[in-house]
């Protein structure tokens, strides 16, 4: 695989870790226990698959950066990773509606990326696909049971539908970075998965009883490092101690 | 009487008292009371090593972090369930927690203010409750031992990560071995009193121990614990907070200091750093829930009643 | 002034700081436009202090730190300020009963140090008394406002009373790096500023119509740098900028 | 129609209209619209800046900037009082914002991602906002001019502090140049944009012309500030992000590239990258302040009464 390709996979690395992040900041602070387990564990899915990526991608690299040069030695507008990812958690409906949005994306990314022409990245790949599909699950059930739940859990489930739809037109657009990887077949074209992930999430909303939202106006920019307001509060955690202790092992 | 004199016997006998066995009150109520502390330990136990997931330096340590708080939460559902089968609900045992009636282990209520605390959490807290766990694994009610043998098998696990955190530091920079140090000069102390107060002070000890739920004092466990540590600190380099602290040659034991008595109640009354931030945080978590637990309540019998019309018009 | 007691200026200023800092959060998102106007006020002073006290101390300590390395770059355990300044920020009735106590306070202990033998001490306390009046004035209307005002904001009032009393008796607890410097008549005697500040405050919450807590347990630590666990968080945001772009001027 | 002629009059003799004076239903909901929106903006300006103040880099820093949020908020207060000299409340106007009706600058809508962010806004927007607004120093209506007179006062004072900002960010490190660069780059264009649509695509705008509460078309507005700005840049040694952008000899201004004005009405409609979070976050801030003014109106009430049987017992 090509150096060239090596900001792709940081963006990919990078939704992968800034998910993890925000997932992780519910632990200890989850609606009942069995989410206090549930959700680590997702979140330290999503770790793993990024320090791969970032591992592969500082190879490839050559520049002697690894997993945590990467993760944690960026300015805020190095980071790539797709606004939704790193959006404040909101309530519990918020946090599983984000999740299963990405986890239907990432499901049907790994997929295809199983039978991708770059080894690493198959192996990444048949290990993720699993992981995402547990995701996936597991929020989808979630959404339906909150969905078509009391009226409150429907209307707080109503509202994150608005709030995030805005930010899931962001998976399907084609990464410049990630220019000619397509066609040689090493990473997904991601605008093809879009017609299989929109009929998941209707499927899932009609189980939900929620209704699809429509002429949404699609939010994009972190692929670009244009962040939300929230990145630099996030990273100011994130890199507290890389910062405040450089050069050191851990 | 005769009943006791039987049950008594049983417990003489090593064999587990299991959930539907008759056992006295007094027996249920104190592994009740104890198993709920100990549940609530593992789940307070969460937020001060909670608190540094989002700041842990690697993403090794990030990752190792989360599973390590995820395992702890494990544990509370475990005990929670063990303490089930004696007739308490989790959501009595929550409300309880969340109400500030109910007691945990007094260790969480310090804060966790440098990661070096992450490492000292690992090697001295759950070293400490390895002292005091593994005679549980032991004990005479079967489910609570049987929890106590998969919970003493993590916590060793985390304890060697916890030292591992202590170790890198201590190698490390000289602003990583003073994090390390000024940890651990927090955290001793703090760990010698988790075994609870002095054996004269203690209460319950006596009746425990007949019916094997305690197989140690407070101070033998507290003992063991002090031989066992103080050499590891050595290894790493770290010199303990205590003056007093010496070998005992004819003893075979090393001799410690004399606790801050004042401190252990102060915290155990409620009056330590964090008791109320712990209750606060549990409670918030606990009432910000409530309409998620609700849903799902709402979801599941509407599914159910779905499923029960659509049998009835099969 | 004896470098001796460059450590107790520090806790001084770290106390203006850290509250400032706090109170510097509200900006933007305060119940009304006056107070989006009056907190920022208030916490511009309390910066304003800061400063002229970590000038004076870094002059004093001859080492080379300005205000900002003093202020930027020290690590946790290193800053000294009194553990109310810390908490976070609550709502508005903790935000005005923890501005109310400390400026009570302080308006003391200026009124003490504006007859301290040294004069750069005296200076600052000249200026800092007449803010600090202003401060307590206005915090106290708060107070007296929100506590006979309506049920729940009674109700707040006086659960900020229950959080924050325990913080309270730290005031009055010698800082041991200020050894000396009471006897010199540099410092004043915090210890003997106890009555008047009970006083002060029994007279305003019996106009708010809340009951004084009793049997308060007292937490303390500041002074030595034992924090609570908000202070982390907040430094990771104080320190962000001096932490990602180290020795560079701005 | 003759009540129309001798306003217009007024107008034109430079009479300042005031609040008592009789005016036409159109000039005051003009003149209500483009205050509520002016305050509007003040008010939500608040939050891009304020976004930095607990990071800013150094104690002057952050006291600088406190301060001028702070003076935003102050211009807010002037221009709600200004409006509420036409008969509009301060209530009214802010419910009209927090539940999304009301515009403001749309400007606001984008996000302060990095300190050099503060500089450029600084410069560029209240540089644009003040290009905007010493006009209306002149403007017809009294209360409004006056007001302008003391908010272009301090927002030439702001711009001075923004350029210093970027001027030292300029002077700096490789990194803080970079970071100047890149905020110039992100702001450049909507900066531009705080003019409004082109000459040919705004409303309003003739009529209120004549009545002296525009004194000029956006674009006239927009070309004074490019030429203004351009060499601010060029002696920060920063360039502009626009490729067309050259010194037209023949014209004495500079010739700049299109607008995507299709982000402009994006951003209008409500689709920029914060529009929702600026409204939620006034809602949030008017929400749960609501108790602290209703509380604030019983004390008034409590003690007003307290008052009035106090004086009849006399």
């Amino acid at each position: 695989m090509p150096a060239a390709w090596v900001a792709a996979l940081i963006g990919l690395a990078d939704d992968h870790l800034i998910l993890g992040h925000r997932l992780s900041e519910w632990c200890g602070h989850a609606p009942m226990l069995e989410e206090d387990l549930a959700m680590p564990n997702i979140a330290l899915d999503l770790i793993g698959q990024a320090r791969g990526l970032y591992t592969y991608a500082g190879d490839l690299e050559g520049a002697g950066r690894d997993e945590d040069a990467l993760a944690f030695g960026r300015l805020e507008r190095a980071y790539r990773n797709l606004l939704i990812c790193e959006l404040p958690n909101g309530d519990f409906a918020h946090t599983m509606l984000r999740q299963f949005y990405f986890a239907s994306f990432m499901q049907l990314f790994w997929q295809e990326t199983e039978s991708s022409t770059d080894v690493t990245l198959e192996a990444i790949a048949a290990k993720a696909v699993k992981e995402a599909q547990y995701h996936r699950r597991h929020c989808a059930e979630w959404v339906i049971r909150l969905g078509d739940g009391t009226d409150e859990s429907a209307r707080r489930m109503a509202e994150a539908v608005t709030l995030l739809a805005p930010y899931t037109g962001e998976f399907f657009i084609a990464d410049p970075e990630a220019g000619g990887a397509v066609e040689a077949g090493v990473l997904p074209d991601t605008k093809a998965l879009q017609p299989a992930w929109q009929a998941d999430i209707e499927q899932v909303f009609a189980a939900a009883k929620l209704v699809l939202p429509e002429n949404v106006y699609a939010q994009k920019g972190g692929r670009s490092g244009l962040h939300t307001e929230a990145m630099g509060h996030l990273l100011a955690q994130l890199q507290f101690m890389q910062r405040s202790f450089p050069d050191m092992t851990w | 009487p005769e009943f006791l004199a039987a049950f008594q016997a049983r417990i003489d006998a090593d064999e587990k008292i299991e959930p539907n066995d008759p056992m006295p009150a007094a027996y249920r109520k104190t592994l009740i009371r104890q198993i709920g502390q100990h549940a609530h330990s593992e789940i307070v136990g969460m937020l001060p090593e909670g608190n540094w997931i989002t700041r842990a330096p690697t993403l090794r340590r990030k990752a190792a972090l989360l599973a390590k708080v995820q395992d702890e939460g494990g544990h509370g559902l475990y005990l929670y369930s063990a303490a089930e089968t004696l007739g308490v609900s989790r959501k009595q045992m929550t409300e309880e927690l969340v109400s500030g009636r109910a007691k945990y282990s007094s260790i969480f209520n310090y804060p966790t203010q440098t990661w070096a605390d992450i490492g000292a959490i690992g090697w001295l807290v759950d070293g400490a409750a390895i002292m005091n766990q593994v005679p549980l694994c032991r004990c005479s009610y079967g489910p609570y031992a049987r929890a106590m043998i998969r919970v003493c098998k993590e916590e060793s696990f985390h304890q060697r990560q916890g030292y591992e955190i202590m170790l890198k530091l201590a190698e490390g920079s000289p602003a990583q071995k003073e994090m390390a140090q000024d940890a651990l000069n927090r955290w001793w102390w703090p760990s010698l009193m988790m075994f609870g107060p002095p054996d004269g002070a203690s209460e319950h000890s006596d009746q425990s121990t007949r019916w094997k739920i305690k197989r140690f004092t407070n101070d033998e466990l507290r003992q063991k614990f002090v031989d066992a540590t103080v050499p590891q600190a050595q290894r790493l380099g770290l010199s303990l907070p205590d003056p007093a602290l010496a070998w005992n040659e004819a003893e075979g034991r090393y001799d410690y200091g004399e606790i801050d008595w004042d401190e252990f109640w102060a915290v155990v009354k409620g009056h330590g750093p964090l008791n109320k931030a712990r209750v606060a945080a549990r409670k918030k978590a606990w009432e910000d829930g409530a309409w998620v637990r609700e849903a799902a309540l709402a979801h599941a019998k509407k599914r159910a009643a779905r499923q029960s019309v659509a049998v009835a018009a099969e």
